[in-house]
């Protein structure tokens, strides 16, 4: 509850300095237009952006997913022992075959 | 507020540059001088230097990066014979306090009118027709990695971009942050020897590592250490085996001076993303590119 | 104030909800249905549920984060520049929404809800991690092979490059008419592409 | 919920102040010039006395969003940090993973930034960034996992108990080295500053002027102190020690890691983003899996 009412409180906080810093009034068309170092283009910058590593960030999500069973896992280590410790192996042992599978067939790339 | 504006004017002007032919050396040594603080962009600076006789076809450029800086904003000329310090920390003295700003040089008109068209009034048609809020959308197109066919967006980069050599225009083609097509459309204007001096090209080279202090420190006569050489990829932009970016950036850490004439790099750049583009159009002296890009 | 609170943020979460369907933008429903989905995670957090709440923001983040790079990706008119509609066949997803929706209210009504208070100190995380490596461990092994099945599928899926060539060589897209020639582009001839590493 | 919360904006602008200034005594290490204690102030005054730039058809909302929600996600994870032993601003049983949490949505802030304003280089940064932010948050959480080990609980008020004996920077060396990638990623600094490079003209910060920058680069900064308060907790035993009063402890320890960060923002080059996110996955993410694994050995 302590951590819900301060993050509220600080949002709240933040938010109004940030509305108040970026008041921005009118400005004209050639004021905005777009930075090219001097040069132009027609179309609008937001686009289909092709962003490379479409694979990895797939790859990412499911690693993630797995790390997430990682927390209470390392709360009880200790108190488990050796199984914890056989536990983490074969964890660590999944994790490092999708690692490498996605090594082997070059997803770490710009594709 | 006078207090703030007080404070301010105590700060180093932020200065964006125009380099005109032979003053590219001048004005790198008038930043590593600490006086003013060069502006990546027109949007974070306050002052436009207009160094050098810049020739009549960048005209239309200044004009649009002067009305980039928010106003109220100052235009400086140098010829580089004087020290423009004083100059320099007066026009910023007299931006902050609004006195003789200088109006818009371009008409107030978007790219193309949108105001009252369309379906909504925004100027777009349909999905993806028109042109909303005065530009069209990019369309789809071949790609050189990995044949998904997304937007590809074409810009005209230069003559006074930052990460080029002065005068380059550049025809770039992008898909995502890879270079699908590129064209030279200008070549960059003629500079001084020093300009394409072993240190000078190092230091360019640093920046765009991030390594600004290690390029100032070149630029006073320092050395810098080789270890920086690992950020550089090997094999970009190799001519040939063992002459890649890596090395020319090694040999110029040497005091070495680089090859005299660049290979043809519009077609070079083609397919690699934009980083690696630019570090490997920065391995080259802006006189190599220069005679590369005339030559072609 | 437990209890407003939680109102609250249930309130905000349905109204995010709702934008992810209304904004034009795909950024910004990206972000709307995160922000829905952190007002959950601020719920579990209020009700004590520490573990649970912290990690539905963690994964939202990532995970709205990632769907905003795909819808940008693959959507026409991604950033809204032109007002569109993002809703198909609404009557009928109306009808299907209130209809889950009752059914739903039905089961919370009618169903005997436990009253044992838990003390607000119980260490929560530490039993689930016991659960994890006692009873539940062929669970929790599952979910991880399911999940390393899930990466390799995706790597399947979408990279085209791999050990075996491009995953798109010698593919023709499909005829708009049965044996008739390939719809949309044309195939290049030898599928000649340039690759940098 | 306690009144230490009213340090926190305290804590934080004396963090982002010193941290400024320490950047600008930085190029003294390569023979430059270092700037007096009121230079940031000098610079902030600088981008306080000019107005905002618009760009065409922006999104506003976000642009609003984005430095707000970066300076919240500062102080948020500034409040779980233990001011004393046992004593913290937020009291959570889980701050390790809201740390994680703050981790992840930096990414969103940012990605924001560069989206809002439509314009070419803002948006590569904001794509480019993203793509190396998203895994350096592995090793974050195998390097944080591996510091709860021994405290047997999420709590960094267990983490810096944990620590009374012997340091984790003791136990589990790679930790800290690791951390830092996760600090310079989190404030865009140096070798992981892939969101404002100078190749793309300064990125997502390249329309930016006036008061919009200057919370942006603020919110960098308190971020900053955020990350050094939390690697101290986690490595440096927080505000344990020995003669002088807790929380100054803390601070000392929160102003080694951050010198310690802009040393390797100054120091190190940035190398393509491509070959980054090639290191990440196959150098740095099985070094955490060999941390992790020393660290459980370490703790049994």
């Amino acid at each position: 509850m302590s951590l819900f009412v301060t993050i509220t409180l600080l949002t709240a906080l933040c938010f109004a300095i940030s509305a108040a810093a970026n008041h921005a009034g009118l400005a004209t068309a050639p004021q905005s237009a777009p930075f090219f170092g001097g040069g132009t283009s027609e179309p609008h910058a937001w686009q289909r952006y092709h962003f490379r590593v479409y694979t990895m960030t797939l790859v990412f999500i499911a690693f993630e997913m797995e790390m997430m069973f990682m927390y209470p896992w390392a709360v009880v280590f200790v108190e488990e022992g050796l199984k914890a410790m056989a536990e983490m192996g074969m964890f660590l042992g999944i994790l490092a075959i999708g690692l490498l599978y996605g090594w082997r067939e070059g997803v770490f790339r710009w594709q | 507020m006078t207090l703030l504006r007080r404070l301010a004017a105590s700060a180093p002007p932020p200065v964006y540059p125009c380099i005109g032919p032979g003053m590219l050396d001048p004005v790198e040594r008038l930043f590593a001088s600490g006086c003013a603080r060069r502006a990546l962009s027109p949007a974070s600076a306050g002052v436009l230097l207009i160094a050098g006789v810049v020739p009549d076809r960048a005209a239309a450029a200044i004009d649009r990066l002067h009305d980039q800086v928010p106003p109220p904003r100052r235009t400086v000329g140098w010829s580089g014979a004087d020290e423009p310090s004083n100059s320099l920390h007066d026009a910023w003295s007299g931006v902050l306090s609004g006195d003789g700003a200088e109006p818009d040089r371009l008409p107030d008109e978007p790219p193309n009118e949108w105001r009252g068209k369309g379906d909504h009034g925004h100027g777009g048609e349909g999905m993806m027709g028109g042109t909303p809020y005065g530009r069209p959308m990019a369309m789809t197109g071949e790609d050189p990695r990995d044949g998904l066919q997304l937007d590809r967006y074409t810009m005209r980069v230069g003559p006074f971009a930052p990460m080029l050599p002065p005068g380059l225009e550049l025809e770039v083609t992008l898909q995502g942050d890879l270079i699908a097509a590129a064209r030279v459309l200008q070549p960059p204007f003629p500079q001084e020897d020093t300009a394409s001096a072993p240190p000078a090209c190092a230091a360019r080279m640093l920046r765009l590592l991030g390594l600004p202090h290690h390029a100032d420190r070149l630029l006073r006569g320092g050395r810098v250490r080789a270890g920086v050489l690992c950020a550089v990829p090997k094999g970009l932009g190799a001519a040939m085996p063992g002459r890649d970016a890596r090395a020319r950036l090694r040999r110029w850490l040497d005091g070495e001076p680089g090859a005299a004439q660049a290979p043809e790099f519009g077609a070079l750049i083609t397919g690699l993303e934009w980083h690696e583009a630019i570090l490997m159009l920065n391995s080259w002296s802006p006189e190599a590119l220069r005679r590369a890009a005339e030559a072609a | 104030m437990t209890l407003v609170s939680i109102i609250a943020l249930g309130l905000f979460a349905v109204w995010t909800g709702w934008r992810v369907f209304v904004v034009d933008s795909m950024v910004r429903a990206s972000f709307s249905l995160m922000l829905s989905f952190l007002c959950t995670g601020g719920i579990a957090l209020i009700l004590h549920a520490d573990y649970l709440g912290a990690a539905t923001v963690f994964m939202m983040a990532v995970e709205m984060m990632v769907m905003a790079i795909f819808m940008v990706m693959f959507m026409m008119n991604p950033a809204g520049l032109n007002p569109m509609k993002m809703v198909h066949q609404e009557r009928l997803s109306i009808l299907m929404g209130a209809l889950a929706f009752g059914v739903f209210v039905g089961a919370v009504l009618r169903s005997d809800l436990p009253d044992a208070p838990v003390a607000a100190d119980r260490p929560a995380t530490f039993d689930l991690g016991t659960e994890l490596l006692g009873p539940s461990m062929l669970i929790f092994e599952t979910a991880g092979v399911t999940l390393l099945a899930a990466m390799v599928a995706a790597v399947v899926l979408s990279s085209r490059t791999g050990r075996y060539g491009e995953a798109d060589a010698g593919a023709r897209p499909p005829g708009l008419t049965e044996g008739g020639d390939p719809a949309g582009r044309q195939p290049e001839e030898g599928g000649h592409h340039h690759h940098h590493h | 919920m306690s009144p230490l919360v009213l340090t926190l904006p305290v804590a934080l602008l004396a963090g982002a102040w010193l941290a400024a200034w320490i950047d600008r005594l930085a190029p003294a290490l390569w023979g430059g010039r270092a700037a007096g204690p009121l230079a940031p102030l000098r610079d902030g005054a600088a981008l306080l006395a000019r107005p905002n730039a618009t760009t065409e058809a922006p999104d506003r909302l976000t642009r609003w969003l984005a430095p707000g929600t970066y300076l919240v996600l500062a102080a948020a994870g500034l409040s779980v940090v233990p001011l004393a032993p046992g004593v913290a601003a937020v009291d959570s049983p889980v701050g390790i993973v809201v740390w994680g949490a703050c981790e992840a949505l930096t990414v969103v802030a940012v990605f924001l930034h560069g989206w809002s304003p439509n314009s070419p280089f803002p948006l590569i940064g904001a794509y480019r960034y993203t793509a190396i932010g998203l895994p350096v948050m592995l090793p974050s959480m195998f390097v944080l996992i591996a510091a709860a080990l021994p405290a047997e609980s999420l709590s960094l008020i267990a983490v810096v108990e944990a620590q009374r004996e012997v340091w984790n920077l003791v136990r589990q060396p790679i930790g800290l080295p690791l951390f830092l990638i996760v600090g310079l990623t989190l404030t865009l600094r140096g070798p992981f500053d892939f969101a404002d490079g100078a190749d793309i003209a300064g990125g997502t910060s390249a329309e930016e002027s006036g008061p919009g920058r200057a919370l942006w680069q603020l919110a960098r900064l308190t971020m900053l102190t955020a990350f050094s308060a939390m690697a101290a907790t986690a490595f440096l035993g927080g505000p344990l020690g020995p003669g002088l009063p807790a929380p100054m402890w803390l601070a000392l320890k929160t102003v080694a890691v951050m010198l310690l960060t802009i040393l390797a923002c100054h120091a190190l080059a940035r190398t393509v983003p491509s070959r980054m996110l090639h290191l990440l996955w196959v150098a740095a993410l099985p070094l955490s899996f060999l941390h992790l694994a020393l660290a459980g050995w370490v703790a049994l």
